[in-house]
């Protein structure tokens, strides 16, 4: 009741900004994907700090939460499962060695 | 100061620095381990929150598959376990100028909407959220249909996972 | 209902044709089964149609008829349709059974289940396989023919050209039958196309009777545009008849009288009547079936068949005891004469085929001069008793032919199989064929009573003499000697007397499903005749049923000629005369040097061959080469289009040098192209296949994006 | 404040009172709510550490009887006090951390281990009014902290650097991993059943009746996979002697052996609680109403805290029970391989307990209207068909692979044996 609600955006946004810098600056694929679950995790707490302040009876907030797990999850099951098939090919997982893609 | 604004920085203080040793520790479990440690972190924040439910699927889901699951790829994918030599790419300084830059404007933008300081009315009375998001989840009028489908993702993603990471035995 | 089976009964050989030339053309045992099986179903249709048509009395007034719209002319439709009126009703039946039989002789004739040759090829008859008995000896035996499958398709096709030509109500289709017989015969003339004497006399055959045929489509071009249709039920109508008697056409020859003629060079060409006989004697290069059921059973007779319908036509405006009309004496004249012509060259040909070719024209002619004299029901009686016995012929030549050719495979001496001189007693080596080929021979030259040649052949003496026309009389009696002389001749020279060769001397009896078809065909050249002897024989008890039947067919029953003598007793001596002067001659006669006749002049057959050659053959060959040829094509049409090429080429080249290189390729095609490789080169730079890279970048743009908006907005407000 | 009051309520009675004390020291009422947790919990944990203590013993004796042996008997009455002895020895004993071991998680590890079963407490209704907090999704709570003690355990293995010690890290985790899905199906069906996932609610709720009854099925599918969840044998995978030395605690040592030996005994005696509480009706005793025994109209009034006083009895012995059971499997079963193991949950339990899930949903729904005897009867019989047709099912399946491997010599006796 007491904390105000500036708070918990901002703490939000200070672990999407990190989890942002990982995914940019880190070496390794699988830290990359480290990153993009912080980034995930503060959308969440933004979506529930959401629904706690504006209306507790509309569950939008928690809904799209829970949607968020289960995104996430599928998210980190089929990366990671990338990862090791092309660790088990390329013998890397260093994502700027894995560019195939370029001219 | 009120416990609970001292629970929220005990756990904002762990979120934070867990989230940068993620993000700079040079050993990938740790890494992980620190993820866990920030994702638990924001399990409380969701119980501070109202919302028992998602602290503890967090907890299921985040630290009990997503994380093991990370560690699992991370000693998958390692000759030997521990990681000699820089973590960071060579111009990670761009990086940070691009986060710290996004962060300040997004502060900046949450300071400039208006009643950004309220703070929470108390749960009306014979609201249950349990309930509510239980119904709120199947019920027709209300989030099944996204709900279903990502039922649908996961399993899809369950299979592909499989199917990719399966080893090829001619 | 019968109209039913009458439609249906062109089509199973049709089918068993598409069926055996696309799928079933590997298995031998499966063609022939379908070729036979649809033969059979047509045979079973006919004889249901016959037995129908024996069923109902006055016949000749209710035929079996239906027909269909089928081409739209203007406002009118061009109709086709099925009758069976009793002169197809006998026609169909002897044509079913004769074909039935021809295609069973057909299995043995082409050595089915014997081992495929050693070096047999497409194309040539089979040379005969080796094979080693259990006693390890080796030794040649009859091998299969290469293209068994393709002979059952194409004479389940030709039969499907009889049907249709014998069913058929109008003469359109029944045009189609007849061509469609005509490629038929061509194919199985040219069966084997490996011989150059198979492949001339196969183009020689087409050539001849396309000549005929031609004029045949002129008289039906004819008769369509005078009486706008072509079905015999409208044509044979009295008044369009009168209309067409009356109305004069050329050469003071009325337009009935005209199309007569021309249809008739139809006929002349088709069964081998003077001018255009001299393809069938060559198309004796055809396996023996062949020649047995196109050039004796069917093919020919249909020429007569299509005479005969055509009787009322040709006699339009002439009725019994009136001068012939022209059309009708030049008809009489040309039979009577093919009749003796073809009988003299026959007398003096050695090859056992040949012979019986030319009594095959000579007999034609018999039916012709009927017809032309006006003894329509005769003709017809001739036509389906020389049918049987010709076949019968034909086929024990054939068996003749194969148990030589065994002969020939076991001793390995190279004589000609089918040589009579090669032959003699082979009555002891082959019972069955000689039997079936005696009673056959007898049938052919008229034995007295028993035989069917007999009644048939005196009916048309009676004929003739009893309407007064002696020339013709005459002649075909003498005709008749000869044909009575050379039957015996061919007799005693195969079958009696010692073997002349060591072939001769081993040849075999023919298998089952060759001797069977023997004995059936002998059968009816014996009692087919009994169906249509005179009234006056059996002493008025039976009406001569044949007479009654067929006779039905015309608007007024044609009058019996009236009993006398002298025909009996002509017939009677011709016959007996030809037979006996023939056995005389040639009972010790061991070699061509010591036959009498074997004169230049008939050997040669009167050089028509050579004649033809002369008159037609070259200058259609100078005027191909040199004005067609030379002139037209080479100077004309190609300078032509010489010169539109060389146009074409001047203007290609201008085209490409002035727009094409300089312009297509040049500025547009090259030039994209190093414009869009000059700034790929230079962007591919910014893709490094680095996600992050990417990432970073994106977000920059997109940080450095938002700063400025507000900056904006800063500014603005 | 009155001795009334005390016995209706101690718990609430107590925390009264030291709030009020604490108030009257001039703290902030919110930091004396604070303290006041802090010391609940601090005695929770108390209780449940010596408790501990005691099941060392319990164990101790159990297996030695199972063994046909004495087990401790000479400190103390029954040997009682030798739980004690082996504490002291592994607090004096050397605390060895290997080199080349992750310091830090190397030592978290244990602590996280107990700290994973301790947690349950929390959830743990020892009566009406004995619980740390009636949680509105206690039920999941149970998986959480199952999934914190996963973590603890890989990371104790792998921060071992010791390769057995990682081996047996893994084969627990992928056990662990994979019984908690039938666990937490099955933990789904009292959750319907009573319409609420708080362990007291769902405890109140089988006061006319107890879940085993309902879903027998349920009850076995949830234990087995409980023990599985323990790595208890047949399932101890994780420290296969025979093959991986002693798995994931190979290099430990001293205390820090001691706290995960400790935490897996409490794991073991607080899931026989589980048992109880979801299947059992937890600390329901019979006739046992709020305010004394009602048999008919007969009634024997107690004071609450009598009443209490006999729950937390009930539930012990319940949890006592459960908990003699796991010990039981435990040391009369054989060890499984790996791939049994894991093929036993995917293809067996996983699909059973999941179709068991479906058919209590339906039925609950279709028998809601009934009176409670049908109810209970539809839903027995629902379980025994559902268990009847598994069993024809492997029968099925055990035939056909007999008849695969049978040589091919006698199909006769093959067919007399059908």
């Amino acid at each position: 009741m007491h904390i105000p609600l500036s708070w918990y955006l901002i703490l939000a946004a200070a672990l999407f900004c990190i989890g942002l810098f990982g995914v940019m600056s880190r070496k390794n694929a699988i830290a990359i994907l480290l990153g993009i679950e912080l980034m995930l995790n503060a959308v969440n707490i933004n979506l529930v700090a959401f629904w706690r302040y504006l209306d507790p009876t509309k569950m939008a907030g928690q809904a799209f939460a829970v949607i968020v797990f289960a995104v996430a999850a599928a998210e980190v099951a089929v990366g990671l499962a990338l990862i090791i098939s092309v660790y088990r090919r390329r013998n890397t997982i260093i994502a700027d060695e894995i560019d195939l893609m370029k001219w | 100061m009120h416990p609970d604004q001292i629970i929220f920085f005990l756990c904002a203080a762990l979120i934070l620095i867990s989230a940068l040793f993620v993000v700079i520790s040079r050993n990938l479990i740790h890494a992980a381990l620190w993820l866990v440690a920030a994702l638990f972190g924001v399990a409380v924040l969701f119980a501070l929150l109202n919302a028992n439910f998602l602290a503890v699927v967090q907890v299921v889901v985040y630290i009990g598959a997503i994380a093991i699951l990370f560690l699992f790829a991370v000693m998958l994918t390692r000759k030997d376990i521990r990681d000699r030599g820089p973590q960071m790419r060579r111009s990670w300084w761009i990086p940070a100028l691009l986060g710290l830059l996004i962060l300040a404007g997004l502060v900046y933008l949450i300071f400039a909407q208006p009643g950004i300081d309220r703070t929470a009315a108390a749960i009306p009375a014979g609201v249950d959220p349990l309930r509510a998001l239980g119904k709120a989840l199947v019920s027709p009028g209300g989030y099944v249909l996204p709900f279903e489908v990502s039922s649908i993702l996961l399993l899809a993603a369950l299979v592909g996972a499989v199917y990719v990471a399966i080893t090829k035995k001619s | 209902m019968t109209n039913w089976i009458i439609w249906l009964i062109p089509l199973p050989p049709l089918l068993a044709f598409f069926v055996i030339i696309l799928f079933t053309n590997k298995n031998r045992a499966l063609s022939h089964g379908l070729a036979v099986g649809a033969a059979g179903l047509s045979f079973l249709g006919s004889m249901a149609v016959f037995v129908q048509a024996l069923g109902i009395p006055e016949f000749g007034r209710q035929v079996f008829e239906s027909s269909i719209d089928w081409l739209p002319t203007g406002n009118t439709w061009l109709q086709i349709g099925v009758l069976v009126d009793p002169t197809s009703a006998v026609t169909l039946f002897f044509v079913a059974i004769t074909i039935l039989m021809i295609f069973i002789y057909s299995i043995g004739y082409h050595n089915f289940g014997q081992p495929a040759g050693d070096h047999d090829v497409k194309g040539l008859p089979p040379h005969g396989a080796s094979v080693t008995d259990g006693h390890g000896h080796k030794h040649s035996v009859p091998s299969i023919e290469p293209m068994y499958s393709r002979f059952f398709a194409f004479i389940a096709l030709f039969a499907f050209g009889m049907y249709t030509l014998v069913v058929s109500d109008n003469l359109l289709t029944l045009f189609v039958g007849w061509e469609i017989m005509g490629l038929c015969s061509y194919l199985l003339i040219g069966f084997w196309y490996g011989k150059p004497s198979a492949r001339d006399a196969a183009v020689k055959a087409f050539m001849t009777t396309r000549v005929g045929d031609v004029f045949m489509l002129l008289g039906i071009a004819f008769l369509y545009s005078a009486t706008g249709t072509l079905s015999f039920g409208v044509i044979f109508q009295p008044k369009v008849l009168e209309a067409l008697a009356s109305t004069p056409a050329f050469f003071g020859l009325s337009a009935a009288g005209l199309i007569g003629l021309l249809l008739f060079i139809g006929t002349v060409g088709k069964s081998a009547q003077f001018p255009l006989h001299v393809w069938l004697p060559d198309a004796m290069e055809g396996p023996t079936p062949v020649s047995a059921m196109i050039h004796a059973a069917t093919m020919v007779s249909a020429g007569v068949y299509m005479v005969i319908r055509m009787f009322p036509l040709i006699t339009a405006g002439w009725s019994e005891g009136m001068p012939l009309n022209p059309t009708m004496s030049t008809i009489a004249f040309i039979g009577t004469f093919t009749a003796l012509f073809a009988a003299t060259i026959a007398v003096a040909q050695n090859d056992i085929k040949r012979v019986l070719a030319y009594s095959t024209i000579s007999q034609l002619g018999f039916m012709i001069a009927a017809v032309g004299i006006g003894a329509y029901v005769a003709a017809a009686f001739h036509l389906v008793t020389h049918a049987f016995f010709k076949a019968l012929l034909f086929l024990g030549s054939g068996s003749v032919i194969h148990g030589m050719e065994h002969g020939v495979l076991h001793t390995g001496e190279h004589v000609d199989p089918q040589d009579m001189f090669n032959m003699g007693g082979l009555r002891k080596k082959m019972p069955i064929t000689f039997w079936t080929f005696l009673i056959g021979g007898f049938a052919l030259s008229g034995f007295p009573v028993l035989t069917a040649g007999f009644w048939s052949k005196d009916e048309i003496l009676a004929d003739a003499f009893g309407n007064g026309h002696l020339m013709v009389f005459i002649t075909l009696a003498a005709a008749a000697f000869l044909t009575a002389f050379y039957t015996m001749r061919q007799i005693i020279l195969t079958f009696f007397g010692e073997p002349r060769t060591k072939a001769a001397g081993h040849a075999q009896e023919t298998p089952l499903t060759m001797t069977v078809p023997l004995i059936v065909l002998a059968v009816f050249a014996v009692g087919y005749g009994w169906v249509g002897l005179p009234a006056w024989f059996t002493g008025g008890l039976v009406p001569n049923w044949f007479h009654e039947f067929v006779g039905g067919t015309l608007a007024e029953m044609p009058a019996v000629a009236p009993f006398s003598i002298v025909p009996i007793l002509t017939s009677l001596g011709v016959a007996l005369g030809g037979l006996f002067f023939g056995w005389l001659v040639y009972r010790r006669v061991e070699s061509p040097e010591k036959d009498f006749l074997q004169i230049p002049l008939l050997k040669n057959k009167y050089y028509f061959d050579e004649i033809y050659d002369f008159l037609f053959v070259r200058p259609a060959a100078w005027v191909a080469e040199k004005f067609t040829y030379l002139f037209m094509d080479r100077m004309v049409i190609d300078g032509f289009l010489h010169a539109i090429a060389r146009f074409a080429l001047f203007l290609g080249h201008a085209f490409r040098d002035y727009i094409d290189k300089p312009v297509v390729n040049e500025l547009i095609g090259d030039g994209t192209g190093k414009v869009v490789k000059g700034s790929g080169s230079r962007l591919r730079k910014i893709q490094a296949g680095r996600v992050q890279y990417y990432m970073v970048v994106s977000i920059a743009v997109l940080v450095v994006v938002a700063l400025l908006y507000y900056l904006l907005h800063f500014l603005m407000a | 404040m009155s001795l009334q009051d005390f016995l209706a309520d101690p718990i609430l009675f107590i925390s009264n009172w030291l709030q009020g004390l604490l108030v009257g020291w001039k703290l902030p009422s919110g930091l004396a709510t604070v303290i006041v947790f802090l010391i609940g919990i601090l005695a929770l944990v108390i209780f449940a550490m010596l408790f501990d203590i005691f099941l060392v013993w319990v164990e101790r004796k159990v297996v030695a009887r199972f063994q046909d042996r004495l087990g401790p008997n000479r400190i103390g009455p029954f040997g009682l006090i030798q739980p004690f002895a082996d504490i002291i020895k592994l607090v004096i004993k050397e605390d060895i951390t290997p080199d080349g071991a992750d310091k830090v998680v190397y030592n978290i590890a244990p602590v996280l281990a107990a700290v994973s079963v301790i947690i349950l407490w929390a959830v743990l209704p020892l009566s009406s009014k004995i619980f740390g907090v009636d949680l509105n999704v206690a039920v999941l709570y149970l998986v959480a902290a199952g999934a914190l003690g996963t973590l603890a355990i890989i990371m104790a293995g792998w921060s071992s650097n010791n390769k057995y010690a990682l081996l047996g890290a893994y084969r627990m985790v992928a056990n662990m991993v994979s019984y908690e899905i039938p666990m937490v199906v099955t933990l789904l069906i009292p959750t319907i059943l009573a319409d609420t996932m708080s362990l007291n609610g769902i405890t109140q709720s089988q006061e006319t009746i107890w879940y085993v009854f309902l879903s027998p099925l349920g009850m076995l599918i949830f234990l087995i996979s409980s023990i599985a969840e323990l790595g208890r044998s047949p399932f101890d995978l994780n420290e296969a002697e025979s093959e991986i030395v002693a798995g994931f605690h190979i290099e430990y040592s001293g205390m820090k052996f001691g706290w995960f030996y400790a935490s897996e005994l409490l794991h073991a005696f607080t899931f026989g609680g589980f048992v109880g509480i979801l299947f059992f009706g937890g600390w329901q005793v019979p006739f046992l109403m709020a305010d004394g025994f009602h048999f008919g109209s007969f009634v024997v009034a107690l004071p609450g805290i009598g009443v209490i006083l006999l729950q937390a009895v009930a539930f012990m012995v319940k949890a006592m029970i459960g908990y003699w059971v796991i010990m039981w499997v435990k040391y009369s079963m054989p060890r499984i391989r790996i791939d049994q193991m894991l093929a036993f949950n995917w293809k067996f339990l996983t699909p059973l307990s999941l179709v068991l899930l479906s058919a209590t949903a339906v039925l609950t729904k279709l028998l809601s209207g009934f009176p409670l005897w049908i109810f209970g009867v539809g839903m027995f019989l629902s379980n025994l068909l559902i268990g009847w047709i598994t069993i024809e099912i492997l029968r099925f399946y055990a035939h056909r692979q007999r008849r695969l491997e049978e040589p091919l010599a006698q199909p006769a006796s093959v067919a007399a044996r059908r």
